[in-house]
C-alpha cells in the first residue's frame, strides 16, 4: 500500500496552442528584450538630440514623410494576416493558416519594398553625423528583425503548404504572431522618431 | 655616439633612483584623510562620521551572527522530528520582530547619513559663492596636464604645465577639459575628483586653508601612461603667490652663457620646436607642455621624475624607456649638443 | 574528411593569428636610428614634377598595416601641422593627398622621400628635423588615407573635433546627389 | 539508483516507466553524439566547467597583476601588457566567469528543484552554452595573439575608440560581449518559462524556494539588463568598425552617454551576479542549519525590491562627471535603499541561523564567511553612494576593495558553499569535509589579507588602474601585504581543486540526500538521472522534503517513450497541459558555429553580418525543420 498522493494527467492535452505554452513564453521574453533595446535606444536618441544646439544637423535633408507614411498601411493590414493564421492555427484549419501567413508576408513584402525605395532619398548615412547614426541604427536593427521574422514566416508558410504541419509547427504560427505583432507595433514609435524626430525637435540656427 | 646613449641612460636611471630616494619624503602627501583646505576637511569629517557608524553596526552585526554559533543544541534536541525545522509561534514571532525593528533602525541611520552626505556636498558647493575666485582651467592630455590661469586681462594669461601654484584662503575654480580621452582631476588633500571629458567643461572648486605641496594624480584610466599623470597644487602665501605669477608671466629668460646660448640653437634646430612652445623664441608648438619656465618646475614627464638635469638628459635621450608610449618624440641629440640643451633649459626658469 | 576540416580549421586559425598579430602590433620604443635608409630611399627619383615616375627599389615601410602606427601618423600629420596645409587629405595651400596621381610618386618611398627631403613650391624638408620613424608612421597614415591599408588596420572615423576625411568625402557625395 | 515499487502508487508499473524513460532520455553516443547532448545536468556541467577554468583563468591573471604591483617602479609587466591583463581579469570575471557560472548552477538546479525533467527550451539551453564558449575562445584568441584588451573591462570612449586604441583588441572585447549577452539571454528566457510554467503541481508561487525566487529576479533583470549592453557593445563596435558617430564628441555623439547605457546594464550586472548568490544562502542555511526560513514573505520582497533597485543607481559610478546635484541626491538615496533589502536578508539569515540547529558544514562556514565579508563590502557601499565620499573614493583602490568584497564575498563564497552543498548532488559524492574547512579558512585569510589593505591603499591616494607607482607613497607595504594575500588565495583555490579530485574518486558516497534537506532536487537521485525524477513529485508545502509522508504526492500519466513533461498553471502550478520536450540535436552547435562565423567575421569586415546572418538563417531552418513522423498531437 502506499500513502503518497497521485496526480494523474494523462487525460490532458499534449499540446496547447495559447498563451499556457512554454514556448510562447520564450517568444514573450524575446518582445521584451527587443522592446527595451529599442526602448533605450530611442531614450539615447532623445538624449542626444538634447545636447545638440542645432537638429537636425545641418546638411541633413528632413526625411521624406510620404512613402513611411504610406508603408504604415500594409504594415498595419499585415497583422490581419498574421492575426488569422494565428486564430486558423488554434483550429488546425490549414487553408487558414495558408492564407493568412501568405496575406502576412504579401503585406510585408510590400512595406519591406518602400521601406527600401525610401532609403534612397535619405541624404545622409551612418558616417555622416549623429543623426545619420541614429536613423540608421533604427532602420538597420527594425529591418534586420523584420527581415528574419520575414524568412521564419515564409519557413512556416512553406510547411503548411507541404502539409508537415504538426501540432508543434501550428503552435510556432502562433507564437510566430506574437513576434510579428511586436515587430510592427515597436515600428510605430520608430517612425514618429525618425521621419517626424527631426521636424518636431527642431532647431535651427 | 650609441656610447653617449648609454652613458646618459645610465647616468640617468642612477641620478633618478638617487633622487627618487632623497625626495621620498616629499611624496606623502597624497591622501584624502589628511585635509589642507575646507572642502576636503567636511569630507574627512564625514568619512570618519560614517567610519565610526558603520563600522560600530558591522560590529553588532557580527557578535549576532558568532553567536549563533554558540546558541546551538539549547534543548532542541528532545523535540521531535516535525518539530526540528520550525521554531515555536513565540519564537517566530519574536524574530519577526527583531527583524522589523533592525530593518527600521537601519532605515532611520541610513535617513541620517543621507542627510549628513547632502548638507556636505551642499557646504562643499557654498565655495563657488565666495568672492575673489582664481579660475584655473587644466586640459588633460595623455599624458600630462595643461594649466592656463584665465585672468580678467587676456594679456595676462598664464599656460604652464603639470603644476599649479594657487594662495591659500582663495577659492579656486577648476575648470576641467580634455584634449583627447577622459581624465579626472584629483588632489586628494584638497577635494574630491572631477573628471576631464573631451567637449565638456567640468568645474570644481577648491580652496586651501594652509600652504603645503599637494600631489594629484590623473583618477581615470587613460590608457598606457595612465601611472604616470601627477601634478603638484603648491599652496602659497597671496605674497608669494603673487610673486610666482609675476614671474611666469614673464617670457622665457634670455639665454646668458655661451653654453645656454648653443642650448637655445639646439632646440629651435630640433623637432622640440614642433610641440613645445617658449615663450619669446620662435618655438610655439602647441602639442607638449609649454616650456616657457620649465626650469622653475618641479618634475619631468607630468612629474614622472623630479626636475633634476641628470634626469631631464634621461629623458631628452630615451623618453620611451621612462615612460614607454608617451608621446614625447625620441630625438637624435648629439653628445655635444645634450649638455648645452640641459643648461638652456634647466636655465629657463 | 575529419582531417581536411582539421587542416582547413588550423590554416584558417593561423591566418587569424598572423592578421591578429601584426595589427595589433605596438612598438612603442623605437630607436631614432632604426632605420639608415633616407637619403638613399629614392636616390634614383629625380626631381621631376609631373614627370613619369621610374620605378622604385621597393623600400618598405616598416610600419605598414600596423594600425598602432597609423594612428601615430594621424596625430603627428596634425602634431607636425601637415594639416595646416594639405587639410585632412583634401587639400589647401597644399595638393591634396586622397588621389590617384602623386606628383612625386605614391610609392611609400616616395611619400617618404619627399616629406624627408622636401619639395619646390612650398614642401619643406623634414629630414633631421623629425625622427624617421616618425615619418614613416606618418607615410603609413597618408597611404591609408588613400585606402592603401588594410582597413582592419584603419581607424574607421577619427575622433577629432574636425570631421574625419571619410565623413566629408561622404557629405559632398550626398550633396551632389 | 534503482526506483523501489513501494515508494509508488500500485497503479503504475515503474519497472516499465523507469526502462522506457532511460530509453528516450538516453544521451547519443560517440563526439558526435556528445556534441548533441541537450539535458540540462550535461549542460549545466558544462557551463559549470567552463566557468571555473575561466575562474583559473581570471584568477592567474590576478595573480600577475599583484605581482606586478608588489613594489615600486616594479619591471614585470610593461604598461601594455599590464593593461591588457587587468581588462582581461576584469572581463573574465565578470562576463566570463560570474555570470555563467550563476547561469550554470541554474541550468543544473532549476529543473530540480522545480521537480520537471528539463529546462523549457532543453535546444536553445545547448546553444547558449556553444555561443559561451565560443566567446570565450574568442576573446582568449584575442589574448593570445598578442590583441589582448587594453582599456578597462568598461571600455570607456573616447579611449576605446577608433583612434585612441587601433587595432582590433577592442573589437574582439565588443564582440565576445555580444556572445555572452547571446548566451545569457538565451539562458534567462529559458529559465524564466521554466520556473514560470514547469513548476511541479502545487508548488505555487508562495511555495517556490528561495533559489528559484532569486533565479527567477536574476533572469528578468538580465531580460532587462542585457540590452542596454548590446546597444553600448554595439555603439562601440559600430563606431570602430563602420564609422558611425554614437560616441563620438566632435559630430554630437556623447561620450557620457556611453556610460550611462553601459551602468545601466553594469550595475544591474553585480545584482545578477550576487542575487543567485543570494540564493544559494538561503538553501544553505535552510538545509544546514535544518531550520524553515525566518521571513520568507520579507525575504522574496525585499529580493524583488532589489531587482527593481538595481535599475536605479547607475549614476553613482558616474558621480565624478559633474551631474546636476538634483540627480545626485536621488542616486545616492536609492544607493542607500538597497543596503535596507540586503539588510533585510542579512538579519533574516542571521534569525534562521539563531533559531536554528547549525550543522557546521563546510557549506556552513562559507555562508558565515559571506556573511562577514559582505556585510563588510555592504558598508564600504553605504559609503561610496555618498557623493562627498565618493568623489575621494572613486576610482581608487577604496573602490577596488568595495567591489571584491562584493562580489567575491557576495557570491564566490556562497558559490564555493553551494558547490560544497551541491557536490553530492552533482556527482554522487560527498566532499571531504576536512580539506574544505582547511579550504575555507586559506581563502578568507588570503581574501582579508588582499583586500583589507587596498581600503587603506585606496585613502591614501592610490588610484585604480595603475602598472607602476613611485616610492615613498606609503604604498609599498600594503601593496606587499596585499600580493601575499593574493598567492594565499591562490593556495586556497589548490585546496579546493585538490578537495574536488580528491573526492571524485574517494568522496564518501551519498545518498539521494545527504544533508536532509528540504528541496526537491533531493528526492531525485545523485547523480540524478537524464529524466530527473521517475515520476514527478507534486507538492503541497514550501519544505516538500519535510514535509510529512502523507502530503506527498506523484504525477502519473505522462509518456514515457517520449520526452515529456508538464506544464502547469503561473501562479498555482495547477496542471495544465503535457509538453513534449526536444531530444538531442547537432543542430544547436551548427547553428553556434554560423553565429560565431558572423560575429567573429564583422570585427575584421562588415559583410560577415550579411553573411553570417544567412548562414544562421539557414542553420536555424534546419533546427526547427520538423522531423519525421510528425509528433502526434493527442495520445
Amino acid at each position: 500500500m502506499t500513502d503518497v498522493q497521485t496526480i494523474d494527467v494523462g487525460h490532458l492535452k499534449a499540446y496547447d496552442i495559447s498563451n499556457q505554452d512554454p514556448l510562447w513564453w520564450g517568444q514573450f521574453m524575446f518582445v521584451f528584450i527587443e522592446g527595451a533595446m529599442f526602448a533605450i535606444l530611442i531614450a539615447a536618441y532623445f538624449y542626444t538630440r538634447l545636447r545638440m544646439d542645432v537638429w537636425p544637423p545641418p546638411g541633413d535633408q528632413f526625411p521624406h514623410k510620404l512613402l513611411p507614411t504610406l508603408e504604415l498601411i500594409p504594415l498595419i493590414l499585415s497583422c490581419a494576416g498574421t492575426y488569422w493564421a494565428s486564430e486558423a492555427a488554434k483550429k488546425n484549419s490549414r487553408g487558414g493558416m495558408a492564407g493568412g501567413l501568405t496575406l502576412n508576408i504579401a503585406l510585408a513584402a510590400v512595406a519591406l519594398w518602400m521601406r527600401i525605395v525610401e532609403w534612397h532619398s535619405l541624404n545622409f548615412n551612418w558616417m555622416t553625423d549623429i543623426q545619420g547614426s541614429y536613423v540608421w541604427a533604427f532602420l538597420g536593427l527594425h529591418t534586420f528583425d523584420y527581415i528574419a521574422d520575414l524568412a521564419f514566416t515564409a519557413v512556416l508558410l512553406l510547411l503548411v503548404l507541404i502539409g508537415r504541419c504538426g501540432p508543434k509547427q501550428r503552435l510556432g504560427v502562433h507564437v510566430d504572431s506574437i513576434v510579428w505583432y511586436f515587430l510592427v507595433a515597436i515600428w510605430i514609435p520608430i517612425y514618429v522618431v525618425i521621419y517626424w524626430g527631426p521636424i518636431i525637435v527642431e532647431t535651427q540656427q | 655616439m650609441k656610447t653617449t646613449t648609454r652613458v646618459a641612460k645610465v647616468s640617468a636611471a642612477t641620478c633618478t633612483a638617487f633622487t627618487l630616494l632623497l625626495t621620498s619624503c616629499i611624496y606623502n602627501r597624497q591622501s584624502a584623510i589628511d585635509p589642507a583646505g575646507p572642502q576636503s576637511g567636511r569630507i574627512d569629517t564625514l568619512w570618519w562620521s560614517f567610519f565610526w557608524l558603520l563600522g560600530a553596526i558591522f560590529l553588532i552585526v557580527m557578535v549576532l551572527t558568532a553567536m549563533t554559533l554558540t546558541r546551538q543544541h539549547r534543548g532542541f534536541e528532545q523535540e521531535p522530528l516535525e518539530a526540528l525545522h520550525k521554531a515555536s509561534e513565540k519564537t517566530e514571532a519574536r524574530l519577526r520582530s527583531v527583524i522589523t525593528g533592525a530593518t527600521i533602525v537601519s532605515i532611520v541611520i541610513l535617513f541620517v547619513l543621507i542627510v549628513a552626505s547632502t548638507v556636505t556636498g551642499k557646504a562643499n558647493s557654498e565655495l563657488q559663492n565666495k568672492k575673489n575666485p582664481l579660475t584655473i582651467q587644466v586640459t588633460g592630455t595623455q599624458w600630462w596636464w595643461q594649466i592656463e590661469y584665465k585672468m580678467g586681462d587676456p594679456t595676462r594669461s598664464l599656460v604652464t604645465a603639470n603644476e599649479i601654484h594657487i594662495p591659500v584662503g582663495r577659492p579656486i575654480q577648476i575648470r576641467g577639459a580634455s584634449n583627447d580621452v577622459i581624465h579626472s582631476f584629483w588632489v586628494p588633500n584638497l577635494n574630491g575628483k572631477r573628471d576631464l571629458i573631451p567637449s565638456r567643461i567640468t568645474t570644481e572648486w577648491l580652496e586651501a586653508d594652509h600652504p603645503g605641496a599637494y600631489r594629484g594624480q590623473c583618477a581615470e584610466f587613460c590608457g598606457l601612461q595612465h601611472a604616470h599623470m601627477a601634478l603638484w597644487v603648491i599652496a602659497e602665501p597671496e605674497d608669494k603667490f603673487n610673486a610666482w605669477l609675476e614671474a611666469q608671466l614673464q617670457p622665457a629668460a634670455s639665454p646668458r652663457t655661451p653654453e645656454e646660448i648653443k642650448g637655445e640653437q639646439v632646440f629651435m634646430n630640433h623637432a622640440c620646436i614642433y610641440c613645445h612652445a617658449i615663450e619669446g623664441t620662435p618655438a610655439a608648438g602647441q602639442s607638449g607642455p609649454d616650456l616657457t619656465h620649465f626650469g622653475s618646475r618641479r618634475g619631468i614627464a607630468a612629474n614622472t621624475l623630479p626636475n633634476t638635469m641628470g634626469n631631464l638628459a634621461g629623458w631628452i635621450l630615451d623618453p620611451q624607456t621612462i615612460k614607454p608610449g608617451n608621446h614625447m618624440a625620441t630625438i637624435e641629440v648629439s653628445s655635444g649638443d645634450l649638455q648645452p640643451l640641459l643648461e638652456y633649459l634647466e636655465s629657463l626658469k | 574528411m575529419k582531417l581536411t576540416t582539421v587542416r582547413n580549421a588550423s590554416g584558417l586559425a593561423i591566418c587569424f593569428v598572423v592578421i591578429a598579430c601584426q595589427r595589433q602590433h605596438q612598438d612603442i620604443r623605437p630607436s631614432p636610428t632604426q632605420l639608415a635608409i633616407y637619403g638613399d630611399a629614392a636616390k634614383e627619383d629625380a626631381l621631376r614634377p609631373g614627370g613619369p615616375v621610374s620605378p622604385q627599389p621597393t623600400v618598405n615601410n616598416p610600419y605598414n598595416a600596423s594600425a598602432y602606427d597609423i594612428s601615430e601618423g594621424q596625430r603627428l600629420y596634425n602634431w607636425y601641422n601637415c594639416s595646416g596645409c594639405h587639410a585632412n587629405g583634401g587639400g589647401g595651400i597644399g595638393p591634396p593627398l586622397i588621389k590617384q596621381h602623386w606628383i612625386y610618386g605614391g610609392e611609400p618611398a616616395n611619400i617618404f622621400d619627399t616629406i624627408v627631403k622636401g619639395r619646390p613650391n612650398g614642401m619643406p624638408a623634414w629630414g633631421g628635423r623629425i625622427p624617421e620613424y616618425q615619418v614613416w608612421e606618418i607615410v603609413a597614415y597618408i597611404r591609408s588615407m588613400n585606402g592603401e591599408q588594410p582597413r582592419s588596420a584603419t581607424a574607421s572615423r577619427a575622433d577629432m573635433i574636425q570631421p574625419s576625411p571619410q565623413t566629408l568625402v561622404n557629405r559632398t557625395n550626398d550633396q551632389t546627389k | 539508483m534503482r526506483a523501489s515499487q513501494d515508494i509508488y502508487p500500485q497503479s503504475v508499473d515503474v519497472e516499465r516507466d523507469v526502462e522506457q524513460l532511460r530509453n528516450s532520455w538516453r544521451h547519443p553516443r560517440g563526439v558526435l553524439g556528445w556534441l548533441s547532448f541537450t539535458t540540462h545536468q550535461a549542460i549545466g556541467t558544462r557551463y559549470i566547467v567552463t566557468a571555473f577554468i575561466m575562474l583559473l583563468a581570471g584568477g592567474i591573471e590576478a595573480l600577475m597583476i599583484r605581482t606586478q604591483l608588489m613594489r615600486a617602479n616594479n619591471g614585470y609587466l610593461g604598461p601594455e601588457r599590464y593593461n591588457q591583463i587587468f581588462t582581461t581579469h576584469g572581463t573574465t570575471m565578470m562576463f566570463l566567469f560570474a555570470v555563467p557560472v550563476m547561469e550554470g548552477m541554474a541550468i543544473y538546479l532549476v529543473p530540480l528543484m522545480c521537480g520537471t525533467r528539463n529546462v523549457a527550451f532543453p535546444r536553445l539551453n545547448a546553444f547558449g552554452y556553444w555561443m559561451y564558449l565560443f566567446g570565450v575562445l574568442f576573446l582568449y584568441w584575442g589574448v593570445f595573439t598578442n590583441t589582448a584588451p587594453d582599456v578597462g573591462w568598461f571600455a570607456y570612449p573616447p579611449l576605446s575608440g577608433p583612434q585612441y586604441t587601433p587595432g582590433k583588441s577592442t573589437d574582439f572585447w565588443a564582440q565576445m560581449i555580444t556572445f555572452t549577452e547571446v548566451s545569457a539571454l538565451c539562458v534567462a528566457a529559458e529559465i524564466i518559462a521554466t520556473i514560470s510554467k514547469m513548476r511541479a503541481p502545487g508548488m505555487s508561487l508562495n511555495r517556490m524556494p528561495l533559489y528559484i525566487w532569486s533565479i527567477l529576479i536574476q533572469s528578468w533583470m538580465i531580460i532587462f539588463a542585457m540590452p542596454a549592453i548590446v546597444l553600448a557593445s554595439s555603439y562601440l563596435l559600430s563606431d570602430r568598425t563602420v564609422g558611425t558617430h554614437f560616441v563620438n564628441p566632435a559630430e554630437g555623439g556623447d561620450p557620457l552617454l556611453y556610460q550611462h547605457i553601459f551602468w545601466f546594464f553594469g550595475h544591474p550586472e553585480v545584482y545578477i551576479i550576487f542575487i543567485p548568490a543570494l540564493g544559494f544562502v538561503s538553501a544553505i542555511v535552510v538545509a544546514h542549519a535544518r531550520r524553515e526560513i525566518v521571513g520568507y514573505t520579507a525575504m522574496v520582497l525585499a529580493q524583488i525590491a532589489n531587482g527593481f533597485i538595481a535599475f536605479g543607481l547607475w549614476v553613482h559610478h558616474m558621480f565624478a562627471t559633474d551631474l546636476p546635484q538634483i540627480g545626485e541626491a536621488y542616486f545616492t538615496a536609492s544607493s542607500m535603499m538597497i543596503a535596507v533589502t540586503s539588510g533585510v536578508q542579512i538579519f533574516c539569515w542571521i534569525a534562521t541561523l539563531w533559531s536554528g540547529r547549525p550543522r557546521m558544514t563546510t557549506a556552513l562556514h562559507f555562508v558565515y564567511g559571506f556573511i562577514a565579508i559582505f556585510v563588510l563590502g555592504g558598508l564600504t557601499g553605504v559609503m561610496l553612494a555618498a557623493v562627498p565620499l565618493d568623489l575621494q573614493a572613486h576610482d581608487t583602490y577604496f573602490v577596488v576593495a568595495h567591489f571584491h568584497y562584493v562580489l567575491i564575498g557576495g557570491a564566490l563564497f556562497p558559490l564555493f558553499g553551494a558547490f560544497y552543498h551541491w557536490h553530492p548532488k552533482f556527482t554522487g559524492r560527498l566532499m571531504n569535509e576536512t580539506l574544505g574547512r582547511a579550504n575555507f579558512w586559506v581563502l578568507f585569510a588570503g581574501f582579508n589579507l588582499t583586500f583589507f589593505p587596498m581600503h587603506i591603499l585606496g585613502l591614501k591616494g592610490m588610484p585604480r588602474r595603475i602598472y607602476t607607482y613611485p616610492p615613498g607613497m606609503g604604498w609599498d607595504g600594503l601593496n606587499l601585504l596585499a600580493t601575499v594575500g593574493a598567492w594565499i588565495i591562490a593556495a586556497g583555490g589548490i585546496l579546493f581543486i585538490v578537495n574536488f579530485l580528491w573526492s571524485r574518486k574517494n568522496g564518501e558516497v551519498a545518498g539521494n540526500n545527504p544533508w536532509d534537506a528540504d528541496s526537491l532536487e533531493w528526492a531525485a537521485s545523485s547523480p540524478p538521472a537524464n529524466y530527473n525524477f521517475e515520476y514527478l513529485p507534486a507538492v503541497t508545502s514550501r519544505y516538500p522534503l519535510w514535509a510529512p509522508r502523507e502530503q506527498r504526492g506523484v504525477v502519473t500519466g505522462l509518456a514515457t517513450d517520449r520526452r515529456e513533461a508538464l506544464v502547469t498553471t503561473l501562479m498555482d502550478a495547477e496542471p495544465h497541459h503535457r509538453y513534449i520536450l526536444p531530444g538531442s540535436s547537432i543542430w544547436p552547435l551548427i547553428s553556434a558555429i554560423c553565429v560565431t562565423i558572423g560575429f567573429a567575421g564583422s570585427v575584421f569586415n562588415g559583410w560577415y553580418i550579411t553573411w553570417g546572418a544567412i548562414i544562421s538563417g539557414l542553420a536555424f531552418i534546419g533546427w526547427f525543420w520538423p522531423k519525421r513522423p510528425l509528433e502526434p498531437a493527442h495520445d
